[in-house]
C-alpha cells in the first residue's frame, strides 16, 4: 500500500457521521489482516488492519483488543484505540501504537498480510451532547490517540470553539499537528525538551490557558483527557479548579477486555457510588475507559 | 451421533467443558460471543457472603504462557447474585455451577446454606484454595485436616452438590483429595492457580499490589495434568480437570488422565469463543476415532511400556 | 567500571550468571559458541559414582513457555569426568561446580570424597532434588529431615563448599533451606524441575518414557522466584535463583529477590549465547541505572505500597 | 522470488564439489531471513533462507536447528536437513519442511522477510569412500530431503551406480523425481495408494530389488536410507541379510542439538561399545542423525 497511504490519513467521511446516529454495534471476535504496519514517528507505528468493519461502528474512546499471533506468547491480547475509515478500497481500521515493550515489539516486527483476532468495540467512549459549546483537549503522547476520533466528531457536529493542547517528550512525537491544523483547530504544542512550542509539560500550558480565559462553569464547555496517569490527575484537579467537567480516558493491564477478569480495576472515590463495597474498584475496559474525572480516586 | 454427556457427582451435563470460576464473570457476560446454551456448564466468579472489594491494582501481569492475578475475589456477594444475576441465567439451559468462599468456616456454612434455598443452581464449587486473600481461602486447601473439616461442616449444611477446589499449593494433593472425599464431597476440581511472582526491574518493586498472585494459563499446564492424574487415581469420586486447558486437545489430555469433566479458565482471555471451540473439536475427535462414548476415554491412559523413572 | 563479581559461600565469581546442571553439558561443548572464560560459573551435568545410562526415549517433550525432561541422569561417572573431561575445564578461568546425585546416603559420600581430591573444582551442587530418578534423588529433597541428614553427611566427606539444590516438590521449601542450612551447607541453589506431565491424545499414551518429568524453562519463572524469594528471606547463606532464565531482566528479577547468583538453563537450549547475552544485560542495566556494584542489587526489592494480600 | 525459483532446484554447482574438498565448517548462530516459503507438494513446504552463508559447509545428513520466532512458544528450535546453494543472487539455505505439527505450521504461516535464528552445521553426516562402486537410496516420505543432497555428492564423485527408491503415501508426496530422472538416476516409486510406482511399501520395493540383483557383501556397495523409524528397521534388516552395509538417518525430538541436554538420545546395541554402561544409548544429534544401521538397537 505504501504510496496511496498518504490518503489514509484524510478526516473521517460519513463514517463517523453514522456513528452518532447509529447505536454502536456489539462486540465480535473477527479475523482481520494486516495491510500496512510502518513507523511514522520515532517507536510510534501506524497499523492499518482490513477485515469484516462494513458494520463495525466504534466510538472514540472506545477500544479494541488484538491478539498477536496464534501462539500463547504473548499470551495476553492488547488493548488499543482504533478509527475506522473508508477509501476506495474498502472499510479499514487503524491504530497508532507506541513501542513499550514485548507485545508492542513484535507488532512492530509484523508484516503485512499477517492476521490478527480483533475482539470490539469495547469499553465506553466519550460523551458529549449538541448543546456543547467549548472543547478543551488536552493529550499526553499517545493520548492523542483517541482523542483525534473525537475530535472530528466534534467538528462534525458543529461544535465551533475547540482547542486542542499536546505535549510530547520530544517534537518528533507531536502526531497528527497538520491534520488538525488542516481543519483550522488552534493547537497548542508542549514538548519536554522544547524542541517544538511551550517548554513544559503540556498541564502547565494548559493551566496558563485556563488563567486567561473564563469558562463557565456549566456544561456548555467541557476537557476531554488521555495520556500519562500523573498528566490525566493533574489536568483533572485543574478542572476541578475552574469548575469544569471532564472526562479522562485511563488505562490499565487488561486481561479480558470485557468486564470479567476484574484485572483492569481502578480506584473510584466511594461516594459516587453510595459507598457499596464492591463498587471501590471500577473496570477500565466496562465503565471505561472513559471515565467522568470526579467518579476517580486520584 | 457420539455422547458426549457426563455426570459429574450428581450433576449431569451435555458436554464435560465447563468455564472456570473468576474467567467467565457471572456468565452472561459472554452472551454477546457465545451462546451459553452450548456448554456443559459455568462456574460463577467465587462468592462471599457479602460484597467484597478485592485486592488494590495492579492485579494481573503477564508471564510467559501464563498470567499471574491476584484479583482477591472481588464479587457481589451471594445476595447480590441472587437478585441480580441467577434470575438471567436460569433462562439458559446449563449447569450453573457456584464457586463459594469465605474467611470462616461459618462465613463457608453461612453462604451454602443461603443458596440452598435457591432455584437454579446446579451445585457449589467450594474454592478452599484461593491464593490471594489473607485469611480463608487457600489455608483451607493446604491440610487435609482443615480441608476435611471445612467440607464436613459444609455437607452438613446443604443438600446442593458440593465440588471441592483443591490448591496445587497443598503439601500432599491427594491426601487434602481423599479427605474431602472422605467428608462427603460430591466431586473434585484441581487445580486452583499456583502461587507466583514477577518484579519490575525498573523499579525493583513487584508487579502486583499484593507482592505475589497465582499463576494461570498454558504454562502450568503439565504440572496440573500430573495432579490430576494421581489425584483420579485415588479418589472415587468425580475429578473435573484444569489448568492452562486451551484447545481440545488439552482437554482430552485431561479426561485421558482421569478427568470426568474439565474446566476452561484463563484461555476465555485468549480468545472468548475457546469453549465452543473446545467442545467442537472434542465431538470431532471422537468421530474420528470411532468413539461413540466419551465416558470410554476418562481414565484411558495407555501405560503399556512406561514405568515411572528407571532406576 | 560496574563490579559485578559476588561470592557464592566462599566461591568467588566474576559475575553472577552461572550455567545450570543437565543443560550445558561439561560445559566443553559450548566452547565453539561461546567464549567459557565470560561466564561466572558451570555447573557440569550431574554425575554418579558409576556411569549411568539414563531413561530410555522419549526423553523430552515441548511444552508452552517450556519442556519436559526424563533424562534420567545419565552420565559418563565421576572417575570418566575427572580423567576427560576436567583436565580440559581446567584451561579456562571459570569455577566449575559439580552437580552430584546417588541412590543412597553413601554414595553421595562417596563422590564427594572422591571430587575431594582432584584439582580445579570450585564447588559441589548436591542434586537432592531430581524427580527423574526412582531411588534417591528428589526423596532426599522433599522432607527436611531427609535432607538435613544428608548434608550433614556430605559435609562431614568433603571441605568442598557445597551448594545444595532443592526440589520445588518439597511440601516446604523454606524448612529445607533452613534445615540444609543448620547442617552445614554453603549455599542453596533453586528450583530444580516441576514434576509435570503430557499425554498424545491419539495414542492415550504418556509422551515421556517415564509417564512424567521435570518441567523447566520460562513458563516455570514466575513460581520459581516467588520461591527463591521465600527462601531468601528465610536463610543467611547465599541462595543461587534458577528456573525459566531466559532474559538479564529474568536474571535482574532473581537477585533483586534476593539471590546472589543465578543459573541458566533450558535458555541455553533456545540461545546457545544466552549466557553471555544475559552477563551484557546486566552490565549495560548496571550502567545506566549508575549502580557500580551489583551487590547493591540484591534483596533491594521495594515493598512500600505492597502488602501480601489484603483481607 | 516466486519465478526465479525454478531454477533454484537445479543440482548443486560448485557448492557440493567444495564440500568434500573442505573440511565441514564448525557451528555458529546466524540470523537468517526468509525469501521463499511455499507449499511445493501437499502439507509440504519449500523454504529458502538468506545469511552469512559463504563459508557455510554442511554436508549431506547434517542437519540445522531453526528457532521459529522470537517468543518462547513455540520454545526449542526445530531440526531440518538443509541444503547451500549459489544462484546470481547469492548463497542460500534451503530446508524442505512437512507441516506435522505445531511448529511446522507456525512456519507455514511464515511471510518472506521474517528473521530466524538459525543453528549449524550440526551432527554427522553421511559417509562414503570414492572406491564405493554401488550406492542403494531408500527414502520414505520427507526421507528424501538429506537424501537428495547425498545424491548429488554420490553423482560428483564419480559413483556409476546409483538406484533411487522412494515411497510415499501418494503420488502427489513424491518429490524431486524429475530431477532424479533428468540426472538419468534410475527411480523406484512406491505409494501406498497405488498411485504411481508399485502399490505398497518403499522397502518390498527394495526387497524384491535386493532379490533380482546380486551386490558382493563388500564396502564397495552401501545402502542409505531416510524415513520413518519402522521403515529404517525394514531397510536395515534387508542390508543385514544381504550383508550390505547401510547407514540410516534417525530422528528424534530434540532440545539443545549439540549434545549437552540428552533428550535425543535412541537406543544403541551394546556390544557395539564394549557395554559400557553410559553408551547404552546415542545422541542421534551429535553420534548421529547418520548411524551405522548395526549400531542401532531396532
Ligand atoms: C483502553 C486502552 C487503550 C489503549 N490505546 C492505545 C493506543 O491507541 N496506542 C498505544 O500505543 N497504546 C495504547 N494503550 C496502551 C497499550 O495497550 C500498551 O502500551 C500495550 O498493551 C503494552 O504492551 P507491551 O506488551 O508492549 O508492554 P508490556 O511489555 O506488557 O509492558 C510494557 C509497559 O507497558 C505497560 N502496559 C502494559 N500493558 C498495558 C495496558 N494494557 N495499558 C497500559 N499500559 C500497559 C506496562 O505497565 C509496562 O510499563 C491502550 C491501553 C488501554 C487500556
Ligand atoms: C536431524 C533431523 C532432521 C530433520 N529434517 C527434516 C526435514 O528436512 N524436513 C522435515 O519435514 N522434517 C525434518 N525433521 C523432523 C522435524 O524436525 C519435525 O517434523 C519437526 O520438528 C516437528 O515439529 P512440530 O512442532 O511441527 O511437531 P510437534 O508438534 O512438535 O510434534 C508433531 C509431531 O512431530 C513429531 N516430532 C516433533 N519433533 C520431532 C523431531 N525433532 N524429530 C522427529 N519428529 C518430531 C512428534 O513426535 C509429533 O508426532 C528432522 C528431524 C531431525 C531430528
Ligand atoms: C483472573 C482470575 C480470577 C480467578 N478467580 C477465581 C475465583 O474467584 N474462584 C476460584 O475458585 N478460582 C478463580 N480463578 C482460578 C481459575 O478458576 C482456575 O482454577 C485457574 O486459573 C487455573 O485454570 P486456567 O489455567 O485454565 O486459568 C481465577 C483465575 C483467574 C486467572
Ligand atoms: C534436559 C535437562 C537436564 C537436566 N539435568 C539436570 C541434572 O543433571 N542435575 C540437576 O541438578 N538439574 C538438572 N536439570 C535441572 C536444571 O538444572 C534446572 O534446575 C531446571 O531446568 C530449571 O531451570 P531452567 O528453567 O532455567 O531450565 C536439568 C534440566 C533439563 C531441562
Ligand atoms: S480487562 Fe478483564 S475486567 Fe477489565
Ligand atoms: S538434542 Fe540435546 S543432546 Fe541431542
Amino acid at each position: 500500500m505504501g504510496k496511496k497511504d498518504a490518503s489514509l490519513f484524510m478526516p473521517f467521511t460519513t463514517t463517523t457521521l453514522k456513528k452518532k446516529k447509529i447505536a454502536e454495534s456489539s462486540m465480535k471476535d473477527s479475523k482481520t489482516k494486516i495491510v500496512f504496519n510502518q513507523e511514522v514517528a520515532p517507536a510510534c507505528f501506524r497499523m492499518v488492519l482490513s477485515g469484516p468493519f462494513d458494520n463495525f461502528i466504534i466510538k472514540s474512546g472506545q477500544f479494541i483488543m488484538l491478539r498477536l499471533g496464534m501462539g500463547y506468547d504473548p499470551l495476553l491480547r492488547r488493548p488499543f484505540a482504533a478509527h475506522r475509515f473508508k477509501t476506495t478500497e474498502g472499510t479499514f481500521l487503524e491504530i497508532f501504537y507506541h513501542v513499550v515493550g514485548y507485545g508492542t515489539h513484535i507488532m512492530s516486527q509484523m508484516l503485512p498480510g499477517a492476521e490478527l483476532a480483533l475482539l470490539g468495540p469495547l469499553g465506553k467512549g466519550f460523551e458529549f451532547s449538541d448543546t456543547l459549546s467549548a472543547a478543551l483537549i488536552v493529550a499526553g503522547g499517545m493520548g492523542i490517540v483517541p482523542l483525534r476520533g473525537l475530535i472530528y466528531s466534534l467538528v462534525e457536529s458543529g461544535i465551533k470553539n475547540i482547542q486542542i493542547f499536546v505535549g510530547a517528550k520530544s517534537a518528533s512525537q507531536l502526531l497528527f499537528l497538520t491534520e488538525f491544523r488542516r481543519m483550522d483547530i488552534p493547537v497548542h504544542c508542549a514538548t519536554e525538551d522544547g524542541s517544538s512550542g511551550y517548554n513544559g509539560l503540556v498541564t502547565e500550558l494548559f493551566r496558563r490557558f485556563l488563567d486567561n480565559h473564563a469558562f463557565k462553569a456549566d456544561n456548555h464547555t467541557m476537557c476531554f483527557a488521555c495520556g500519562p496517569r500523573p498528566m490525566l490527575a493533574k489536568t483533572a484537579s485543574l478542572s476541578f479548579n475552574y469548575q469544569l467537567p471532564c472526562q479522562v480516558s485511563l488505562e490499565s493491564r487488561m486481561a479480558c477486555g470485557i468486564g470479567v477478569c476484574l484485572g483492569c480495576a481502578v480506584k473510584l472515590k466511594r461516594q459516587t457510588h453510595h459507598d457499596q463495597d464492591q463498587k471501590k474498584y471500577g473496570r477500565v475496559c466496562l465503565e471505561g475507559p472513559v471515565f467522568d474525572a470526579k467518579e476517580i480516586e486520584w | 451421533m457420539v455422547n458426549t454427556a457426563v455426570n459429574i457427582g450428581g450433576i449431569p451435563l451435555k458436554n464435560p467443558v465447563i468455564a472456570a470460576s473468576g474467567t467467565f464473570g457471572y456468565g452472561l457476560e459472554f452472551s454477546p460471543l457465545l451462546d451459553l446454551n452450548e456448554l456443559g456448564g459455568i462456574v460463577v466468579k467465587g462468592l462471599s457472603l457479602n460484597p467484597y472489594p478485592g485486592n488494590p491494582p495492579p492485579r494481573i501481569m503477564e508471564t510467559t504462557g501464563g498470567m499471574l492475578n491476584s484479583i482477591g475475589l472481588q464479587n457481589i456477594g451471594v445476595d447480590a447474585f441472587i437478585k441480580e444475576k441467577l434470575p438471567l441465567l436460569r433462562n439458559y439451559d446449563v449447569a450453573i455451577f457456584v464457586n463459594i468462599f469465605g474467611h470462616t468456616i461459618e462465613e463457608y456454612v453461612r453462604i451454602a446454606r443461603r443458596l440452598s434455598e435457591t432455584e437454579g443452581i446446579a451445585g457449589l464449587e467450594v474454592n478452599i484454595s484461593c491464593p490471594n486473600i489473607k485469611k480463608g481461602g487457600m489455608s483451607f486447601g493446604k491440610e487435609p485436616k482443615q480441608a476435611g473439616l471445612l467440607t464436613k461442616r459444609i455437607r452438613k449444611a446443604t443438600s446442593l452438590p458440593l465440588m471441592i477446589k483443591l490448591t496445587p499449593q497443598a503439601s500432599d494433593i491427594a491426601d487434602v483429595a481423599k479427605r474431602v472425599e472422605g467428608e462427603g464431597a460430591d466431586s473434585i476440581s484441581l487445580v486452583n492457580t499456583f502461587l507466583g511472582m514477577a518484579i519490575d526491574v525498573d523499579t525493583a518493586a513487584p508487579l502486583l499490589s499484593t507482592i505475589t498472585g497465582g499463576l494461570s494459563g498454558p504454562a502450568i499446564k503439565p504440572i496440573a495434568l500430573r495432579m490430576v492424574w494421581e489425584v483420579a487415581q485415588k479418589v472415587s469420586i468425580p475429578v473435573v480437570g484444569l489448568g492452562g486447558i486451551a484447545s481440545y486437545r488439552d482437554a482430552l489430555e485431561f479426561m485421558i488422565a482421569g478427568a470426568q469433566a474439565v474446566q476452561v479458565g484463563t484461555a476465555n482471555f485468549i480468545n472468548p469463543t475457546m469453549c465452543r471451540e473446545i467442545i467442537h473439536g472434542i465431538k470431532e475427535y471422537l468421530k474420528a476415532k470411532h468413539i461413540d462414548d466419551i465416558k470410554q476415554l476418562i481414565g484411558s491412559l495407555n501405560l503399556s511400556g512406561h514405568e515411572t523413572t528407571s532406576d
